[in-house]
């Protein structure tokens, strides 16, 4: 199954940047400071630079910072300090030409499956007859085919995950944003969406920042792999992946990918997650 | 029978049953009980008064208003009466409600609106629009516009609350999710918010359009020469109190038809609030 | 309003008025033994004048009506009229109406309470402590040595069913209303026993016609005129009363509330009758009545003195700002035996 | 600022500045709003109708009303008038929400005793009480009582109907939840419905406090010896209409008051609605 | 760290049940019927039965039903067809025995971390003192310690989850019903907390069935796999895992651990999960 891009809709970038430096994050804290409980520093001295069109994986221990951060590109989450660079702007505001995938699949529960993942092309006005079309192979990608009509409670957790999926990539955004998107999935179903996200990223040129829990999914997917340590969160190592493309499944069984997971993995252990 | 099927506290399900939509009996009891109560009511109400022989005046019998509903229903006055006061209930409905929806959406919208205006429309609204009346007729004449803003202000009030109350409910990670699509305040209210409010307005509404036919009616009572409230302060005036009853029979049914006209478009309009709501529990 | 008629000023030109009634319902009163009868029997017509009504709630929701211009010409309150002009609402009376004290003190029959006197440590029933009712029972057991601040209670019942509801339940042990109120109590089937008014109350005035005071001199014809066409059908009525009900019904449909006219004429005529007994002479027959509409300087002092033991006024309103009396001549130029035979002989169609 | 911080539309954050709470006039523009809307209201109102020459007694002018106002304070009766519809209107409306929603959770926790019990709420609610008010008096007395009822009367429809409403919003999976750890209907109600109704619940009860006020006020049209109500009367009886406003304004401030007791309660009770509630979107 | 059985508060089984068949499943049915939508056929003829300290898991593809398995487990949902008892009773309506912990975690907003966790004992009005101990010594297992006062939103999500597994077990329910309850976790923080999971079990005696997408996990920790084929749900195969216990995550390296994944595993390309 083919899903075309459908060219890119991304502003000219605003200053000189040069393609090494699409997403820039220089010095970033976050700290939150909840009105009646104690604050708590979620990330401290975040630096990132991220090349157009690179594939870009978050990995940490649970409730080290990663949704924070991601929130943060995304222009959702003020930040305390530091700057955060999206196409050489500030990013203050939300930016049309980012997609996010929720951790939680937060789906609209008044609108069928099919109208929630068209609400990115509707919100942004786009041509709503090749968008229908895009959403429903979106959807048959997935293996949602048959369940357009239906409201997302009638879903399980993992096709309403995978409906999260469609919605995020159904505007073909420049920059494509994914917290544990496939966290709800099974095993195969994973590897399948793994491919087909790979697949969909070449052939568009996205720029994507993945938090995903697992490692090898997350070497086998990306360019860069970004390990953050504890909370609060800093960058423990960044992590380059120098594997060829295109890849496919059978390069994880391979030793360069056993040995970039161990690598990673080492980080965990040393951590020693709870104590 | 709702699609979120839960078994609820100490209900047993009947898994064995399929669900189907049917005008059956004990599946919909009330069908039987709500003319049962009625029954049971009025000839409590017709013997009762009879056993403590309580005058007409005090309290008329079922059967004497209904002889009064009777005469009054033949009268070709009525009717224009009960046209009377519906049109101006209704405009006065449209005009509150819609009102209430523009300032509603606005306050909801503008935090520092809200704080600014909310205090001079409580201070507004606890001043007693009856006591205002007279002040109405001379601003507004004697004519149909005193009756329409007595209606209108009056339902004007409880739809706001409610206006700005659903508009907040709205859940924050929905509107982060619209926000991170590009979308703007308004596209937010439309997807989400609105949504959301949906139970607070129809509660707002529900409460509005009893309260402008009581406006109506209060308006005509200050000044007017037709419609029902005028009827009543006639019925009373001539010691017809079983005629009185009536027309307050006939409010009760304007007010009746009005509740359920609303619930239905409820039902239509915020399906998924029924079609998740929990079953028994 | 329907004062736009600048015509008015020219003498007899066509003009448009609207009467404000000073109740909030359509009873057999002077909407009826005015308004009704001269618009049925052409009286209006005869004078050129297209008379609207209006309902206010009371007599100062009507004279507020008037000096506002939403409205041209009210029957109200003498004594409303009085604290109006007080307060420089800009309103003047041009003729009398009501002439006769209309309240009265009511007591269920076999009652102990004959008299002033008998009131002392009871329950009277008013209709609203902010009505004419309440200063009328303070006057009147004031008038027989008691103190209307401490040997009497006065309690807000209202008119009608919820009135005489209070008298039949002992919770009140006398009513203060006016007249025609106690003939629709009576209709219903109560009977009451009356206490007689001492003579101070001769004289005081109740309901005139009232009109702004800012047009007054503008539109002096149309209002003589209306003022004419008012006495004609006052005298109408009061020769024929059951015509005059009749007439009303027809005006006013809304009278009968959806009930037969025949099965009410007999009840709504005695209470219309009581009402025009409080507006005309005591004496004499109607054939003989002039003057309509004359106030005495006497009457408007006792008035006055009334008005302000009630509270509604705080000092003395000088006459000649709250009287005018000039339209009173030209309005009792008409041919009153005419209007007599015409209600001799009235049938209503 | 709440905690689940939301960049909003368009709004810029100002991620720079450490949220803390004071007293700031840029902050809080409404601590300077206020007052200047309400000088320049009165301003407009004074100069408005001095301008047009607008009569006293078809709307005095603030400063007339100030003075009578500064009359009725200096006055002991007055603050009798004041303590006794102050206390019609607690009592009614204590009266009037209590029975709201004692019957709001049990219709809501029955679907027959809705289906059946509402019709019947709907149709009475839609007679006009000021209709009813003298046989309200008739049936109870003519003293605290009758005005007690009409203001638990008046303010009982508008909070039963978001009782209903807030007790049904609830999420099925919190239910679910709830459920299987083996909660009966009472846990469940407490744990869940009434959390969730919340937010229905004050907006009913800021409804229902002026309604309250309002009722009572009726409630001493009809047949009072004291009260605002009767005050307000008497002023109209006597011409007094700047006394009148003065009465009214008296009444504007009991409702803020009210209305702001109720806000703090909701602020303190439903905290967590305004700490996941999104910063200017 | 070491958290106690708080002594099982099941009644005695309302028949002569043997050990061998706690929980009874037969015939099971289940087909959605939505007032708005066709309806779905979830699970078709599902026949098993848990012996009495049985771990088991289930595993199937995405949308096969395992939740709707759980749910009729709990008496949270009514079945189409077929018998579904434990203990011996017919289950029409939730058990107290039973303790749950869903896919989404479903934290009450108005209520602290530690409120939270202590529903179920409040609702089933046990000795406070004690269960308040025992939820402490759940929060702090699962690395909660410290946020204990804090309201839901003020968490990641991963740890949500956790404070939702220690909800599930703060009354040490005799039947515990999980529905993927590490999935939002990081690889290491799941490792550390299957340990904990079968340390817990094996002191308390729990029977257990666990929904899990990772094919790993359900090996590890399970006397039995339950494999379900894709949508309408069915049993492919149930596979017993006969590796000695106590188990430490050493096991997992065997050659036998990976002979029972690579067969559980098998299933799932078999069926292909998205065409
Ligand atoms: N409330 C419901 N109404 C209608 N259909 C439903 C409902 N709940 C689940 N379904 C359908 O039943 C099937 C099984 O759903 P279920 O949630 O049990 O799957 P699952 O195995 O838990 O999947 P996942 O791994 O994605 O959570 C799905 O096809 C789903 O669409
Ligand atoms: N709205 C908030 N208010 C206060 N603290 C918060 C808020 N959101 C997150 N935090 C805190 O910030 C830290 C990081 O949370 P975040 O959600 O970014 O973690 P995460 O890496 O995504 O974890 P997980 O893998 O479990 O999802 C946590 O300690 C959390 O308690
Ligand atoms: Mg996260
Ligand atoms: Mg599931």
């Amino acid at each position: 199954m083919a899903i075309k891009a459908m060219g890119r809709r991304t502003r000219p970038p605003a200053a000189e940047v040069s393609e090494g430096t699409w997403i820039e994050v220089a010095a970033l804290d976050k700290r939150y400071q909840p009105r009646r409980s104690a604050p708590t520093q979620a990330l401290v001295d975040i630096n990132l630079t991220v090349r157009r069109g690179e594939f870009i994986s978050v990995v940490g221990p649970s409730g080290c910072g990663k949704t924070t951060l991601l929130k943060i590109l995304a222009g959702l989450s003020p930040k305390s300090a530091g700057t955060v660079r999206i196409a050489g702007r500030e990013v203050t505001k939300p930016l049309p030409e980012v997609g996010m995938v929720f951790q939680a699949p937060t789906l609209l529960p008044w609108r069928t499956i099919f109208d929630n993942v068209m609400v990115p092309a509707e919100i942004q006005k786009l041509d709503p007859a090749r968008h229908r079309e895009r959403a429903q192979q979106l959807l048959d990608m997935v293996g949602l085919t048959g369940f357009e009509r239906k409201y997302p409670h009638e879903l399980s957790g993992g096709m309403q995950q995978r409906a999260g999926i469609c919605r995020a990539l159904v505007h073909d955004p420049a920059v494509l944003l994914m917290d544990e998107p496939f966290g709800a999935l099974d095993a195969m179903t994973r590897e399948y969406m793994n491919v087909e996200l790979l697949r969909i990223w070449r052939e568009s040129g996205q720029t994507v920042v993945l938090v995903t829990h697992s490692i090898p999914e997350a070497v086998f997917l990306s360019d860069r792999v970004v390990v953050l340590s504890q909370r609060p969160g800093r960058i423990a190592e960044i992590v380059p992946i120098d594997l060829e493309r295109p890849r496919d499944l059978g390069v994880m069984s391979s030793d360069r990918a056993g040995v970039y997971v161990d690598r990673i993995r080492a980080h965990f252990n040393a951590a020693s997650v709870i104590d | 029978m709702a699609t979120t099927e839960v078994v609820g506290g100490a209900r047993t399900p009947a898994p064995e049953k399929p669900t189907r939509r049917r005008l059956d009996l004990r599946e919909r009891p009330q069908l039987w009980l709500v003319p049962a109560v009625f029954v049971v009511v009025v000839l409590a109400w017709e013997y009762g008064t009879e056993l403590f022989s309580v005058d007409e005046y005090v309290l008329p019998r079922p059967s004497q208003i209904f002889d009064a509903l009777g005469r009054q229903l033949g009268d070709g006055l009525f009717w224009s009466h009960l046209w009377v006061t519906s049109r101006e209930a209704l405009l006065g409905f449209l005009i509150g409600v819609g009102a209430a929806v523009l300032l509603g959406t606005f306050i909801s919208q503008v935090k520092v609106v809200e704080a600014t205006l909310m205090p001079y429309i409580v201070a507004f609204q606890t001043v007693p629009k009856v006591a205002l009346a007279p002040l109405f007729v001379l601003w507004f004449g004697f004519g149909l516009t005193s009756k329409v803003v007595m209606a209108a202000v009056i339902s004007f009030f409880p739809m706001l609350v409610n206006v700005i109350e659903g508009l907040r409910a709205a859940d924050a990670d929905r509107i982060q999710m619209l926000t991170v699509f590009g979308a703007g305040r308004a596209q937010i209210f439309r997807m989400v918010r609105l949504p959301t409010a949906l139970p607070f307005i129809f509660a707002g509404l529900d409460i509005g359009i009893v309260f402008a036919i009581l406006g109506a009616v209060v308006g005509e009572f200050i000044g007017a020469k037709e419609g029902l409230g005028y009827l009543l302060l006639q019925t009373n005036y001539n010691f017809d109190i079983s005629g009185m009853f009536a027309v307050l029979v006939v409010l009760s049914v304007m007010g009746l038809v009005a509740h359920f006209v609303i619930r239905l478009l409820q039902r239509r309009l915020a399906f998924w609030a029924e079609d998740t709501r929990v079953i028994g529990a | 309003g329907g004062s736009g008629d600048d015509a008015g000023a020219e003498q007899g030109a066509p003009a448009k008025l609207t009467f404000a009634i000073a109740s909030a319902v359509i009873g057999p009163k002077e909407e009826v033994a005015v308004f009704a009868v001269a618009k049925e029997l052409g009286y209006f017509e005869e004078e050129k004048l297209t008379v609207e009504t209006i309902n206010t709630d009371g007599s100062v929701a009507a004279l507020q009506a008037v000096a506002s211009g939403s409205g041209d010409v009210t029957a109200a309150d003498t004594g409303s009229i009085l604290g109006a002009t007080e307060k420089n609402v800009p309103v003047k009376a041009i003729g009398g109406l009501v002439q006769n004290w209309p309240w009265v003190i009511a007591v269920k029959p076999g009652s102990t309470i004959a008299g002033g006197g008998d009131l002392k440590g009871k329950k009277i029933g008013v209709i609203s402590l902010a009505s004419g009712s309440a200063p009328y029972a303070r006057a009147f057991v004031a008038e027989a040595g008691l103190d209307p601040a401490k040997d009497v209670e006065l309690l807000p019942v209202g008119v009608g069913a919820q009135a005489a509801a209070a008298l039949n339940d002992g919770k009140v042990d006398a009513l203060a209303l006016y007249t025609q109120a106690y003939t629709v109590i009576e209709n219903a089937g109560t009977t009451l026993t009356y206490l007689d008014n001492p003579d101070v109350f001769d004289g005081i005035r109740s309901l005139s016609f009232a009109v702004g005071a800012r047009t007054l001199e503008e539109k002096r014809d149309v209002y003589t005129r209306f003022l004419r066409a008012s006495y004609k059908a006052m005298l109408f009525s009061a020769k024929n009363p059951e015509a005059a009900m009749r007439i009303g019904y027809k005006v006013f449909p809304q009278i009968l509330a959806g009930k037969q006219a025949d099965a009410q004429i007999a009840t709504d005529t005695k209470v219309l009758t009581a009402w025009l007994k409080t507006a005309t002479p005591t004496t004499g027959t109607p054939e003989q009545w002039g003057d309509w509409g004359a106030i005495s300087d006497q009457e408007w002092a006792k008035t006055q003195a009334y008005t302000k033991q009630a509270g509604q006024i705080t000092g003395d309103v000088e006459l000649g700002k709250v009287w005018e009396p000039g339209l009173l001549g030209a309005a009792n130029q008409f041919d009153k035996a005419a209007v007599v035979d015409k209600a001799a002989g009235y049938t209503a169609k």
